[in-house]
C-alpha cells in the first residue's frame, strides 16, 4: 500500500518535472519560464521527495529528506524572486504580447 | 549494459556537453552559468561513482565559491569575451 | 598559424591520452585487481579496507585515508589554502606604497 | 527591520527558544538520540544560538506560543496544497496547449501585512504557486508587484482578493 | 522503478540544459540551471534511496542549502549595484 | 567500454584546447578547472569497482566488516581527490584575483594585448 | 538601503544559523559520514557569504571581521602542527594517532581525527572568508 | 642528529609562516621594530642547523627514513632522505638563509611585509617538502604550494611588469602542475602505488613501455618548472619582474628543487627507457638558445635569466650522460650555479637598490662608486663563464670530460663554444655597468649596505674555495651521485622496514 502511494507520488513528480522542463524551454520570456521552473520545482522536486520519504516507510531517509524539501521549499522561491528582480532593473523586456506591466509604469 | 551504468553514461555526456557549452559560449557570465550546472553534473557522476565524500565536497565548492568567486570577477572586470 | 600549430597539439594530446587510458588500463570497474605484477586482490587500496576501521578507528575509511594514511597529504593542502588566502590578500593590500 | 535592530528590545526568553530549535535541528540531522550527540549538539547549537539570535526572532517569546496562531498555521496548511494544486493544473494545461494561452503582465497587489516575517511569508507563497511570481517588494506602503501568467484583474483591489486572499488571510493571523 | 523515474529527470535535465544554451539573456540561462539544480538533488535524493544509505543524502542537502547563493549573486550583479553593497 | 576513461580525458583535452587558443583570463581559468574535473573524474574512475558501495562503514555493515572490505570502492584516489580539488580552488582564487588586477592596470583581460603593451 | 529586498533579507537571516550549524554538523561528523573539514568550513563561509549577499559587506564585517578571520586563520594552522606534535611526543612519529580510539561509529572515536577536522574546518572558514573580503575590498575607495 | 629532524625540517618554517600573520599584528601593536625580519632569520637559520645536522649520517651511507604517522610505506607516506635529497636540501636552506639576510635591509622599503616574509617562509616549506618526500602525491602537493608561492612572489611589488610576468608564468605552470597530477594519476592507474621506492621495486628494471605518456606528461610539468628550452617563455619576464631578493632565490633554490624532482621521478624512476640521451638533447639545445638570447639582452636580470636557462643546459647535459663522471660534473655544476646565480642576481639587486634602473644602456662606470660590488661581480662572471680558478671551471670540466669519455665529441664542442659565449656577454655587461662613461646622474651611488654584501662576499668566496679546491667539491658531491647510480640503496631502505 505504502509503495503504491510512493509509485504514484514518483510518477507525479516525474510527469510534472518533465512538463515543467518542456515550458522552460516553450515559454516566450524569463517571468513566464520561472512560472515553469515553479512547476519543477513544486511539482516535481517536491512531490518526487515526498514519494522518496515515504517510499521506505518511516525510518531515518525520512525525516532528512523532509528537511531537504523544507530548504528547497524556502530558497527557491527567494532565488526565483532575486533573478525576476534582476531581470527586470537590467531591463529585459516582457513578452510583447503581455497586458499590462504595473512595474514599469510606478516605477518608484 | 544494466540501467544504473547507463544513466552514469549519459550522465558522462551531458556533462562533457556542458563543459563544451561553457567553454564556447562568448558572454563570460553564461559560461559561469553553465559551469555551475556542469558542477552539479560532475557532482551526480561522483556520487554515481559512490564517492559521496568527493561529491560533498564538489557540492560545497560548486554551490558556494566557484560561482560567487567568478561572479565577483567579472563584476570587477568585464563581461563580454 | 600558431593557432593551428596548438589546435593540432591539443588534438594529438588528446588522441594519445583517450588511446593509452583505453588500452594500458584495465577495464573500468576492476578495482581490486589493478596492480602490475602477480599480487592481486593485495593492492594498497584492498588492505586499507580491510585494515582501516581497526586501525583508526573512524567510520569513514576516506577520513582515515585522509588524516591517518595519508594526513600529511592534507597538512599540505591546508598550507596550500593558507598559501593561496596570503596571496591573496597581498595582491590587495592597501594602496599607497611608501617610496 | 535590519538585523541587530537595537530599537526593538530583546526578550530574555529569545535566545533559550533559538537554542531549542538549533538543538532540534541538530537531532534531526544526526538522527539519533546517543548521549554523546545530544552532548555535543548541545554545545553546538548553544554557540551558534549565541551568535545569531539576534537574527532569528525579534519581538517578544510570549505572544509566539499563542494556541491560537499555531492553530491557523495548521489550517494554512491544507488551503497552501489546494491553492498549489489549482495552480499546478492551471500552468501545465498552459504548458501543454498547442496555441499557449497565456495573457502574462505584472500587475500590483497591496497587503495588509506589515512585519518583515509576514511580507516574506506572503511572498513567497505567491511565487511558489506557479503562475504568480512576486517581483518586486514596494516596502513603504506593502505591496508586491507580481508576474501574473493569466491577468483577470488590473484594479488592486481585485488582484490582492484573487492572488493574495487565499494565503494573507492565514497569514496576517499567524505573523500579524 | 526509481531508476526509470531517473531516466524521467535526466531527460528533463536535458530539456532544461537545452534552454539554457540557447536562451537568449542571462536570467534564461539562470532559471534553466536552477530547474537543473533542483531536479539534481531530487536525482541525488533517490540514488540515495536507491544505494539504500541514509548518510548520502547530505550531499543534497549541501545543494538544498547552498544553491540560491550563486543565483543570489549574480541576481545582484545584473541589477548592477556591485557585490559588495 | 570504458566510457569514463575516454570522457575524463576528453574534459582533460578540452581544458587544454582552452587553456592554450581562448584570449581571455577568465575563460582561461575556466579551461583550468574543467581540466582538473577531468583528472578527478579519471582518478575516481580508477578506484571503481562494479556494484561496490562507498568506502563508509554504516548501517548493518557495522557487524560485517570482511563484507564491506570485499563491496568498498577504493578509499586512496578519494582522499587524492579531496586534496586536489582545494588546491584547484586555491589556483583559481589567486589566479582570479590576478585578473581583477590586470585588469584595473590594462583595461583588457587578453593576454597577448597585456603582452604587447610592454612594447 | 543596501542589500537585497526585505524577502531575501529575512530568508537569509533564518537560514543564516541552520546553514552554520550544519556545516558545524558536517566538520564534526567528518569520520563518521561524508565530509569533513573543508566542505563543512566552506558551507559556515559560505553562511556569512549569504548574510554579505543579503545585506552587503558592512554588516557581514559585524560576525567576522578582517583581522578577526586573519587570527582563526592562524589559529587553525597552529592548532593542526600542534596536534600532529602531540603525536611526536606522546608516540614515535608526527601525526600519530595516539589518543583512544574509541568504539567504531560512536562521535566519540577515531583519536584526534575529529580534532584535526576541526582545525581544518576553523582554518578554511577563516580562509574562505578573508578570500571574499579580500577580493570584495579591493578597489574600493577608487569607486568612491 | 638531531631527533626527528627530517619532520622537523619541514615543520619549522611551516609553523613559522602559520604564526607570522599573528606576529605582525602584534608588531604593529606593540611598535616594535623589525619583529617579522627577526623572526624569519631566526626560523631560517634553526632550520639550517637542523638540516646540517642530518649530514653525518647520511654522508656515512645511511638512508633516513621517516614514517609520518607510523604508517609502512606503501600505505602511508614517508620522508627518505639519500645523498642526493640532502645536498639539495642543503642548497635551499643555504640560498634561502642568504637570501632572508639580503631582503632584510633590500625589502625595506616595500609594503606587505607581512605577506612577503609569509610567502617566504612557505615557498622554504614546499621546497623543503619535494626535497625531502619519498611519494609522488606528496611531492605534487608541495610542488603546488611551491608554485602557488612563487606566482604571488612574482607579483609581489605590483607594477606593470610584475603582474603581466605573474599572470603569464600561473598560466603555463598550472598547465604544468595539472600535466603532473595527471601523470600521477595515470601512473597509480597503472602500477597502483604511490611510493617512489614500491614504484622502482615494481618496475624492478623493466618499465613497460605503455608508461610513455606519463613519462612525457611528467617531463613537460617538471620542464615548466625549470624552464628548459621549448617551455621556457616565462622565466625571463618573471625573473625581470619580480624583486630581486625573490629572483635570486628562484634561480638559487626553486630551479634546484625543479632539477631535483626531474632527475628523482624521471630520470631514476624512468631512466630504463633511455631518457638519459633525451635529457643530454635538451640540454645541449637549452644552452645553445640560452646563449644567444642572452647576448642581445640589454637588462642586466633578463640576460641572467638567459644565462640560467644556459646553465640549466649544463646540469642535464652532465647528468643525461649517465656515467659516474657526468653525474658528478652534473650536480657539482648544480652546486656552483646556485652559488654564483644568486650572487649575481643579488649584485642585480643591489645595483637596482642604488641606482633605481637595472637597464645596461643607463648604467656606466660604477667601478669607483662600488668597487667591492664590482670585484664580486667579476668573480661571479668568470665562474658562471668557466674560467679556471673558478668552480665553474671546476664542473664544467668535469662535464667535458665526461662527454669525451663517452665518445660525444659534438656535445663537448657544443659546451665549450656555449663556454666562450658566456664568458663575451658577461664581459660585455660588466664592460657597461662597472667601467666606461659614468653618466653625471650616477655621480652620487654609495657603496652596497653592509648587510647586503655579507652575503655576497660570503657567496664569493664559496665560488674561490670551491675553484681552487675541487676535490672538496666533488666529495661534497659524492653520496648525491652515488644515490643517483644505485637506487638499491633507497629501495631497500624505504620498504626494509622501520
Amino acid at each position: 500500500m505504502i509503495e503504491i502511494i510512493a509509485y504514484i507520488l514518483l510518477g507525479i513528480g516525474a510527469f510534472c518535472a518533465i512538463v515543467g522542463s518542456i515550458g522552460i524551454v516553450r515559454f516566450p520570456d524569463v517571468y513566464n519560464r520561472i512560472h515553469a521552473n515553479t512547476v519543477v520545482v513544486v511539482g516535481g522536486a517536491i512531490v518526487m521527495l515526498l514519494g522518496a520519504s515515504v517510499l521506505e516507510g518511516l525510518s531515518s531517509y525520512t525525516l532528512k529528506i523532509l528537511i531537504i524539501a523544507f530548504f528547497i521549499f524556502l530558497t527557491n522561491p527567494v532565488s526565483a524572486h532575486a533573478i525576476a528582480r534582476a531581470a527586470h532593473k537590467s531591463g529585459v523586456k516582457l513578452w510583447r504580447r503581455s497586458v499590462v506591466d504595473k512595474l514599469e509604469e510606478e516605477k518608484p | 549494459m544494466s540501467l544504473d551504468l547507463l544513466i552514469q553514461n549519459a550522465m558522462l555526456v551531458f556533462l562533457f556537453v556542458l563543459c563544451l557549452i561553457a567553454i564556447e559560449l562568448k558572454d563570460l557570465l553564461y559560461s559561469v552559468i553553465v559551469l555551475a550546472g556542469a558542477s552539479i553534473t560532475l557532482a551526480v557522476v561522483f556520487f554515481m561513482l559512490q564517492a559521496p565524500d568527493i561529491a560533498i565536497t564538489q557540492a560545497a565548492v560548486g554551490a558556494g565559491v566557484t560561482t560567487v568567486l567568478f561572479v565577483i570577477a567579472i563584476s570587477r572586470t568585464r563581461r563580454k569575451e | 598559424m600558431q593557432r593551428a600549430l596548438a589546435l593540432g597539439m591539443v588534438v594529438a594530446i588528446g588522441v594519445l591520452l583517450v588511446f593509452t587510458v583505453s588500452t594500458n588500463l584495465l577495464p573500468f570497474g576492476s578495482f581490486p585487481s589493478r596492480q602490475i605484477g602477480e599480487n592481486f586482490d593485495n593492492s594498497i587500496g584492498q588492505q586499507i579496507l580491510e585494515n582501516a576501521p581497526q586501525q583508526t578507528g573512524a567510520a569513514n575509511v576516506v577520513t582515515s585515508v585522509v588524516w591517518g594514511y595519508r594526513g600529511y597529504d592534507t597538512l599540505g593542502e591546508a598550507t596550500v589554502l593558507f598559501t593561496a588566502v596570503v596571496g591573496v590578500v597581498m595582491i590587495f593590500r592597501a594602496f599607497g606604497r611608501r617610496e | 527591520m535590519l538585523w541587530g535592530n537595537e530599537a526593538i528590545p530583546m526578550a530574555k526568553g529569545s535566545l533559550f527558544v533559538a537554542f531549542i530549535c538549533l538543538w532540534l535541528a541538530w537531532i534531526a540531522l544526526t538522527g539519533s538520540l546517543n548521549p554523546q550527540e545530544l552532548g555535543v549538539g548541545a554545545i553546538v547549537a548553544a554557540f551558534v544560538a549565541v551568535i545569531s539570535y539576534k537574527l532569528l526572532f525579534h519581538g517578544g517569546m510570549r505572544e509566539k506560543f499563542e494556541p491560537k496562531r499555531w492553530g491557523y498555521a495548521l489550517a494554512y496548511v491544507p488551503a497552501y496544497i489546494w491553492a498549489e494544486l489549482k495552480a499546478h493544473a492551471s500552468v501545465i494545461y498552459r504548458i501543454l496547449h498547442p496555441r499557449m494561452p497565456i495573457k502574462p503582465g505584472i500587475v500590483r497587489v497591496p497587503t495588509k501585512l506589515r512585519s518583515d516575517f509576514g511580507i516574506t511569508g506572503l511572498a513567497n507563497a505567491i511565487t511558489m504557486t506557479p503562475g504568480t511570481l512576486s517581483v518586486e517588494v514596494n516596502e513603504e506602503e506593502p505591496s508586491l508587484y507580481v508576474h501574473w501568467i493569466n491577468v483577470e484583474a488590473v484594479e488592486p483591489e481585485q488582484t490582492s482578493r484573487q492572488i493574495a486572499w487565499p494565503f494573507e488571510r492565514f497569514l496576517r493571523r499567524i505573523f500579524r | 522503478m526509481i531508476l526509470e523515474v531517473l531516466i524521467i529527470i535526466f531527460c528533463a535535465c536535458l530539456i532544461c540544459a537545452l534552454r539554457a544554451a540557447l536562451g537568449p539573456t542571462a536570467p534564461d540561462r539562470v532559471v534553466a540551471i536552477d530547474a537543473l539544480v533542483v531536479l539534481m538533488i531530487s536525482a541525488l535524493v533517490l540514488l540515495g534511496v536507491y544505494y539504500r544509505a541514509p548518510i548520502y543524502l547530505d550531499v543534497a542537502l549541501v545543494y538544498a542549502f547552498l544553491a540560491f547563493l550563486g543565483t543570489l549573486a549574480i541576481a545582484k550583479y545584473l541589477e548592477g549595484r556591485g557585490i559588495e553593497t | 567500454m570504458d566510457l569514463n576513461y575516454i570522457f575524463a580525458m576528453l574534459l582533460v583535452a578540452l581544458g587544454i584546447y582552452c587553456l592554450l587558443l581562448k584570449r581571455n583570463l577568465i575563460k582561461i581559468i575556466i579551461g583550468l578547472a574543467v581540466l582538473t574535473d577531468g583528472i578527478h573524474l579519471f582518478l575516481i574512475s580508477i578506484g571503481y569497482r562494479l556494484g561496490g558501495t562507498a568506502p563508509i562503514v554504516s548501517g548493518e555493515m557495522f557487524s560485517d566488516l570482511p563484507g564491506f572490505a570485499a563491496h568498498a570502492v577504493d578509499p586512496v584516489p578519494q582522499a587524492l581527490v579531496l586534496t586536489s580539488i582545494v588546491i584547484n580552488i586555491c589556483i583559481l582564487a589567486l589566479a582570479l584575483s590576478l585578473a581583477i588586477y590586470a585588469y584595473r592596470h590594462y583595461g583588457t583581460l587578453d593576454p597577448s594585448k597585456i603582452r604587447r603593451l610592454k612594447e | 538601503m543596501a542589500g537585497m529586498t526585505v524577502i531575501v533579507r529575512t530568508i537569509a537571516r533564518l537560514l543564516f544559523p541552520f546553514t552554520f550549524l550544519f556545516g558545524a554538523y558536517i566538520v564534526l561528523h567528518g569520520h563518521l559520514t561524508p565530509g569533513g573539514g573543508f566542505p563543512g568550513g566552506v558551507i559556515i563561509a559560505a553562511s556569512v557569504v549569504m548574510l554579505l549577499l543579503a545585506y552587503g559587506i558592512e554588516r557581514a564585517q559585524k560576525r567576522m571581521g578582517l583581522l578577526q578571520a586573519e587570527v582563526l586563520e592562524s589559529i587553525g594552522g597552529v592548532a593542526i602542527v600542534v596536534l600532529g606534535l602531540f603525536g611526536l611526543l606522546l608516540g614515535a612519529f608526527f601525526l600519530q594517532n595516539v589518543f583512544p580510539l574509541g568504539d567504531l561509529g560512536q562521535l566519540f572515536s577515531a583519536g584526534n581525527l575529529p580534532l584535526l577536522y576541526l582545525g581544518v574546518g576553523i582554518k578554511v572558514t577563516a580562509g574562505i572568508i578573508l578570500i571574499f573580503y579580500a577580493m570584495l575590498f579591493a578597489f574600493r575607495e577608487e569607486k568612491e | 642528529m638531531i631527533p626527528h629532524a627530517p619532520i622537523l625540517a619541514i615543520l619549522l618554517p611551516l609553523f613559522a609562516a602559520f604564526l607570522m600573520p599573528v606576529v605582525g599584528i602584534l608588531a604593529r601593536r606593540r611598535g616594535i621594530k623589525r619583529a617579522r625580519e627577526w623572526f624569519a632569520i631566526a626560523a631560517v637559520l634553526a632550520e639550517l642547523v637542523i638540516v646540517a645536522s642530518m649530514l653525518p649520517a647520511v654522508v656515512g651511507g645511511q638512508v633516513l627514513v621517516y614514517q609520518l604517522g607510523g604508517w609502512q610505506p606503501p600505505w602511508g607516506i614517508n620522508l627518505a632522505i639519500d645523498g642526493l635529497n640532502l645536498l639539495v636540501a642543503l642548497i635551499v636552506v643555504g640560498i634561502s638563509a642568504l637570501v632572508a639576510i639580503y631582503s632584510f635591509v633590500y625589502m625595506e622599503r616595500d609594503t606587505g611585509l607581512d605577506q612577503y616574509y609569509t610567502l617566504f617562509l612557505l615557498i622554504l616549506a614546499g621546497m623543503m617538502g619535494v626535497t625531502l618526500t619519498g611519494d609522488i602525491f606528496n611531492l605534487y602537493v608541495f610542488f603546488e604550494i611551491m608554485c602557488i608561492s612563487s606566482y604571488a612572489l612574482v607579483a609581489f611589488r605590483r607594477n606593470w611588469q610584475s603582474i603581466e610576468a605573474s599572470i603569464k608564468y600561473m598560466i603555463v605552470s598550472s598547465l604544468g602542475t595539472s600535466f603532473i597530477l595527471l601523470s600521477v594519476a595515470l601512473l597509480f592507474g597503472q602500477v597502483g602505488s604511490l611510493n617512489i621506492g614500491d614504484l622502482m621495486q615494481k618496475f624492478g628494471g623493466v618499465v613497460p613501455s605503455t608508461l610513455i605518456v606519463p613519462l612525457g606528461l611528467f617531463m613537460t610539468g617538471f620542464g615548466i618548472k625549470i624552464a628548459m628550452v621549448p617551455l621556457h617563455m616565462w622565466q625571463p619576464d618573471a625573473y625581470q619582474a619580480a624583486p630581486s631578493a625573490v629572483a635570486a632565490l628562484f634561480s638559487g633554490a626553486t630551479t634546484t628543487v625543479g632539477i631535483y624532482a626531474m632527475v628523482r621521478v624521471v630520470y631514476m624512476l624512468f631512466g630504463i627507457l633511455g631518457v638519459g640521451m633525451i635529457l643530454a638533447g635538451l640540454g645541449l639545445v637549452s644552452m645553445v638558445l640560452g646563449a644567444f638570447m642572452a647576448l642581445v639582452q640589454r637588462d642586466l636580470k633578463r640576460l641572467l635569466a638567459y644565462s640560467g636557462i644556459c646553465q640549466l643546459g649544463y646540469i642535464l647535459l652532465g647528468i643525461g650522460l649517465g656515467t659516474t663522471l657526468g653525474i658528478q660534473g652534473g650536480l657539482f655544476h648544480l652546486f656552483n650555479n646556485a652559488i654564483y646565480k644568486t650572487m649575481l642576481f643579488m649584485i642585480a639587486g643591489t645595483i637596482i637598490y642604488q641606482v633605481g634602473t637595472s637597464n645596461m644602456d643607463k648604467l656606466g662606470g660604477l667601478w669607483n662608486n662600488m668597487p667591492v660590488t664590482a670585484m664580486a661581480f667579476m668573480i661571479g662572471a668568470l665562474a658562471i663563464s668557466g674560467v679556471p680558478p673558478m668552480n665553474g671551471f671546476a664542473s664544467k670540466w668535469t662535464i667535458y670530460v665526461a662527454g669525451i669519455e663517452e665518445g660525444q665529441y659534438v656535445f663537448t664542442i657544443i659546451a665549450l663554444v656555449v663556454s666562450a659565449l658566456t664568458l663575451a656577454y658577461f664581459l660585455k655587461a660588466f664592460n657597461s655597468i662597472f667601467l666606461g662613461q659614468r653618466p653625471k646622474h650616477l655621480k652620487n651611488v654609495k657603496e652596497t649596505p653592509i648587510s647586503m654584501l655579507i652575503p655576497i662576499l660570503l657567496l664569493a668566496a664559496l665560488c674561490l674555495v670551491f675553484g681552487v679546491l675541487p676535490h672538496l667539491g666533488i666529495e661534497l658531491v659524492r653520496p648525491a651521485q652515488e644515490a643517483v647510480m644505485n637506487s638499491g640503496g633507497y629501495i631497500s631502505a624505504v620498504l626494509g622496514g622501520v
